[in-house]
């Protein structure tokens, strides 16, 4: 386990759990929805829609529960072009992170765009999901977005 | 209830390195403790509160702040509490605890060892567990989000960004505890590749290892010190939504709360240090507290030159203390942030007699 | 002088060993939203929000209190997260009070959780750690010596635990917020559950739960105007010591001593046999509960385990300790010691249901953390201090 | 499909540690099968293991100490779950293990006696692994089994205790 490197004793050390997370009736209702290849969101009391959901109102306080089907199309409101992706990243070639206001939506979600290159990336550019074959009821159902 | 003046008494820092391989966090950490000790004139047991400011996940183990508590000498038993938030926050806590009037003096510190994991991907598990982290998006990927969403927003650019990176690493050569102090010039900065567009590594902070101490007092504990006292004028902070789609990601309204709520009027100081660790924060943040260009910015290098996580806001406050009571100013305003795209800021405004 | 500080509102979860029902925003609202119903408060009443959880670890949500900060209400406020380990409920409350004692706000919403069915609690204590001793056995496995040598000078009857596991497992089923309830509990099922730890029995021992807590505290001003009786602060003390050092007393340790005495002092309490009328201390494993009645003054040092024995800690005893069950019954970590705070509260504010001690007038809150080496403390009245 | 209650996250961290100057003294320590302290300059006490700080007094420990594998057990627990880390089938009786020359009792399993024959006072050695196998780990020393000599009084431990 332990190795001197340099003179220093070092150790590599793995930090691994498998955390099983309770969702709730809300986020619930969101990744059942991905696994019909539907996103929702939750109208906030101000009659916006937020995606993903939450289970609160962020002005109010108030539990929200009323789920509204958004998408499946939607626009950049802004990008990051990664030319090396790391290893736990969605995509394994050059990609761009993305927040992504689906039709509908009063708020944008973070997801992954796979264009190509970056020269394809623009802010207010129109992207659809691209499922995957099975889904299972989690966010990378959508194994990425592309663009329409 | 009528405040009670608090000052700056003490102050001390690591140098920050990119690995500290020869010492553990308490090794580290009594030297600092020592060094803000004296300054302050106050020996250990004389000290009414100690808080500190850390992260478990930096470690990659839980309670790791409990055996950093080795470095203080804590017998006998000390009053003493932990934030797992940067040491900034600390040191609001501390500021909290003498308002009470329980305590005439605390020390504060701050320790984070940032080389031993994969920080970037660490700081992913700060965002919602359910939509955002299962992606694995990293911190540098985030930012570039929030750096775009800005220069489309006001119109600025790349070049603006890297003349941020420039100054701050000229700055930091002055600055002996500093980890980058050394730059190129802007065009061969913007020649480099990307590491998230449209992020640069200059427009990124250095990965650090350190930490630091900071004594303050209130009252006759305040004669004790050999650095002339720098008094807290005011102090508050606020945090923002979570998620990155519902905030507008080119301005930072909790930073501009901070800044009012602790009486950072525009115009009344002579320096600020601004924890920004990547570039386009740091003009975010001058457009949220209306720092003009007369505003001596970050004259330690900021958090580009050097950014122990959990310290560096810490040191902003440190430094900006450090920076008064050596004359290089009368009024000061200090900044730190947490969270991912400055979802949470403090604003401190110090000011030397 | 500092400012009063009341809690006038007091919430907390059914607790669990999986609330597989909520999310983790929802497991704090529902302690959340209970406190509100409680003071009669918004959210647009509180100023500030502090927080408190054991390791993050134990949820896989690194300073989780940004994530949260929207459920919690917490946008365009200042939000705190405290960290002291298994003291760490206690601590939150504290921070919480001292904003109010600075004068700093007029109401501050203090949560704390824990929902180690996430990960697992076990593995997050027993982590191997590279270039330290392993810990083989958990948290058990490190207080089990320290309890037998409590047993070696104190000469207690070996029974002592057992004793207080069924008193905290009695008051336990008077408790709705209850997780372990063993409605036909005996001393014999208790004596006759295995040794995990020996000298520590399975039902002496504290389960894992999922679980929140919740309190709205409030300055004078702000108390008026609450819905129901407030429970006053009379005082909070906080201690901590070095995990280990030469000669460490580990069984008494002095911090928690020091603690005791510096709220007694500020709370005006000279005989807390006496002058208190219940406590919610923190017994994660039952013999700590004679160790805790010595180390905070309720018998002289070598006597805690006579008042279990004569029964002056059952709810009927001349000094009520664990009216609720305790941690035995419920342990959410990071909640636990916050817990015991807003129990106490409850039994002064007359407020603690079946569990109620009649007539309590003023109550202790204990929590204790790491190795026997974080304290935090408070009590509280019925009375304005 | 069903409705979904719950997702998987699975969470992996890779951590590189490095051992600090006063653990790694004493680590290597283990690999020539000594056991090395360090004394607090103010207030003399021995540190085994030593972590680089008295934290009683809050200084630097930076006088070494070689200290003996023999000690006292000042008290332990009878563990009868099974251990995460230990591959020892339950039960098995971990100790304090006050070495002489030391200050601090050392955590240590007890072998070679039955679980249920450990007693506080107990005199008991280290037993370490062989020449070839040590390594600058704890493990090197294997675990600790008793001395054939009569147990240490109370009143010599018990302010360790």
């Amino acid at each position: 386990m332990a190795a001197a490197i340099a003179g220093r004793l070092t150790a590599a050390h793995v930090l691994e759990y498998p955390y099983r997370r309770s969702v709730g009736p809300v986020l619930g209702a969101f990744f059942t929805g991905l696994t019909e290849r539907r996103v929702t969101g939750v109208k906030a009391r101000d009659g916006r829609i937020l995606v993903p959901p939450v289970e609160y109102d962020p002005d109010t306080g108030e539990a929200i529960s009323e789920m509204v089907e958004v998408g499946p199309g939607g626009v950049v409101t802004t990008w990051a072009w990664v030319e090396k992706p790391r290893r736990k990243h969605p995509l394994d070639r050059p990609f761009a992170w993305a927040l992504i206001r689906l039709d509908g939506a009063g708020s944008a979600m973070l997801h992954v765009v796979d264009a190509g290159s970056a020269a394809a990336m623009e802010t207010g550019m129109r992207v659809r999901p691209r499922w995957k074959d099975e889904p299972e009821g989690n966010i990378r159902d959508i194994v990425c977005f592309e663009p329409e | 209830m009528a405040r009670r003046e608090v000052a700056i008494v003490g102050f001390a820092q690591s140098a920050s390195v990119r690995r500290e391989t020869a010492l553990n966090e308490v090794e580290m950490l009594m030297p600092i403790l020592g060094e803000a000790k004296a300054q302050a004139g106050l020996r250990g047991p004389e000290i009414g509160f100690t808080v500190s400011g850390s992260c478990d996940y930096l470690a990659g183990q839980p309670f790791a702040f409990v055996s950093a508590l080795d470095a203080v000498g804590a017998w006998p038993p000390i009053a003493e509490s932990h934030v797992e938030m940067d040491g900034a926050w600390a040191l609001y806590e501390a500021w909290v605890k003498l308002q009470t009037g329980e305590a005439d003096s605390a020390l504060v510190y701050a320790f984070g060892k940032s080389s031993m994991g994969d920080l970037p991907e660490v700081l992913t598990l700060q965002l919602d567990p359910y939509t955002a982290a299962p992606l694995w998006p990293d911190a540098i990927a985030l930012a570039a989000l929030q750096a775009r969403a800005y220069l489309e927003k006001t119109g600025r650019s790349e070049r603006d960004l890297a003349a941020v990176a420039v100054r701050s690493r000229r700055a930091a050569a002055a600055n002996p505890k500093a980890q980058v102090r050394t730059t190129a010039d802007v065009e061969t900065l913007l020649a480099t590749p990307y590491l998230a567009s449209p992020l640069r590594a200059h427009d990124c902070p250095p990965i650090s290892d350190g930490c630091a101490a900071l004594v303050l007092a209130c009252g006759e504990a305040v004669r004790r010190s050999a650095m002339p006292p720098v008094w807290i004028r005011g102090i508050d902070h606020r945090i923002e939504a979570h998620a990155l789609g519902v905030r507008d990601l080119a301005a930072s309204p909790s930073t501009r709360l901070a800044g009012e709520k602790a009486g950072a009027t525009p115009g009344g100081v002579d320096l600020a240090e601004l924890h920004a660790p990547f570039t386009h924060q740091e003009l975010i943040l001058r457009d949220a507290l209306g720092l003009g260009a007369d505003v001596d910015v970050n004259p330690s290098g900021g958090a580009l030159a050097a950014n122990p996580m959990m310290v560096a806001g810490l040191i902003r406050i440190g430094e900006a203390a450090a920076r008064l009571a050596a004359g290089a100013g009368r009024r000061a305003l200090a900044h730190a942030t947490s969270g991912p795209c400055l979802q949470q800021n403090l604003v401190c405004v110090l000011e030397r007699d | 002088m500092a400012e009063r500080c009341a809690v006038i509102g007091v919430g907390q979860t059914k607790h669990d060993v999986k609330r597989t029902d909520v999310s983790l925003p929802g497991l704090l609202r529902e302690a959340v939203d209970r406190a509100f119903a409680d003071a009669g408060v918004g959210w647009r009443d509180i100023d500030a929000v502090v927080i408190g959880k054991a390791p993050d670890m134990f949820e896989g949500t690194m300073m989780p209190e940004l994530y949260l900060a929207d459920a919690l209400g917490a946008a365009g406020k200042p939000m705190l997260r405290v960290h002291t380990a298994g003291s760490v409920g206690g601590s939150t409350a504290i921070v919480a009070a001292q904003l109010v004692h600075a004068g700093i706000h007029e109401r501050v919403l203090t949560v704390a959780y824990e929902k180690q069915s996430e990960g697992n609690a076990m593995w997050a204590l027993t982590v191997r750690i590279p270039f330290q001793q392993a810990i083989v056995a958990g948290a058990g496995g490190y207080f089990a010596p320290l309890i037998r040598a409590y047993m070696r000078r104190s000469g207690a009857p070996e029974d002592t635990g057992i004793r207080v596991a069924l008193k905290d497992r009695q008051n336990a089923a008077k408790n709705p917020y209850s997780h372990l309830v063993f409605p036909d509990v005996s001393y014999e099922m208790i004596a006759g559950s295995p040794m995990l730890w020996d000298p520590i029995r399975y039902m002496e021992t504290c389960p894992s739960s999922d679980g929140a807590c919740a309190m709205v505290l409030a300055s004078e001003a702000a108390a008026k105007r609450a819905r129901q009786a407030p429970a006053w602060v009379h005082g909070t003390a906080m201690r901590s010591e070095p995990t280990m050092f030469a000669g460490r007393d580990q069984v008494n340790p002095r911090a928690g001593r020091d603690c005791a005495a510096e709220l007694y002092r500020k709370a005006g309490i000279t005989d807390p046999r006496r002058d208190l009328d219940c406590a919610e201390i923190y017994v994660p494993f039952s013999w700590f509960e004679p160790m805790w009645m010595e180390n905070l003054g309720f018998a002289p040092e070598g006597e805690g385990w006579k008042m279990t024995q004569e029964g002056a800690t059952a709810l009927d005893g001349d000094m009520p300790i664990n009216p609720s069950g305790g941690v035995l019954s419920s342990n959410p970590i990071g909640a636990s010691g916050m817990i015991r705070f807003a129990e106490a509260a409850l039994q002064v504010r007359g407020l603690a249901g079946e569990h109620q001690v009649p007539g309590a007038e003023r109550a202790l809150g204990h929590a204790y953390g790491g190795g026997s080496q974080f304290f935090a403390m408070w009590i509280v009245g019925r009375a304005r201090p | 499909m069903s409705a979904v209650t719950s997702i998987l996250t699975p969470i992996r961290l890779d951590y590189t540690y490095t051992a600090g100057r006063a653990t790694q003294r004493f680590l290597l320590g283990m690999a020539e099968g000594r056991i090395l302290g360090q004394r607090c300059p103010q207030c003399t006490k021995v540190y085994v293991p030593p972590r680089g700080a008295c934290p009683q007094c809050g200084v630097p420990t930076t006088d070494e100490v070689e200290v003996s594998g023999k000690g006292t057990v000042t008290t332990f627990c009878i563990v009868r779950i099974p251990s995460d880390v230990l591959s020892v089938p339950p039960p098995f009786t971990c100790a304090h293990v006050l070495l002489d020359g030391a200050d601090l009792p050392f955590f240590a399993l007890i072998q070679e006696c039955e679980f249920d024959a450990v007693r506080m006072g107990m005199r008991v050695e280290a037993v370490w692994a062989p020449p070839a196998e040590l390594a600058p780990t704890f493990e090197s020393i294997r675990y600790f089994r008793p001395l054939d000599e009569p147990d240490a009084a109370y009143e010599t431990y018990k302010e360790h205790l």
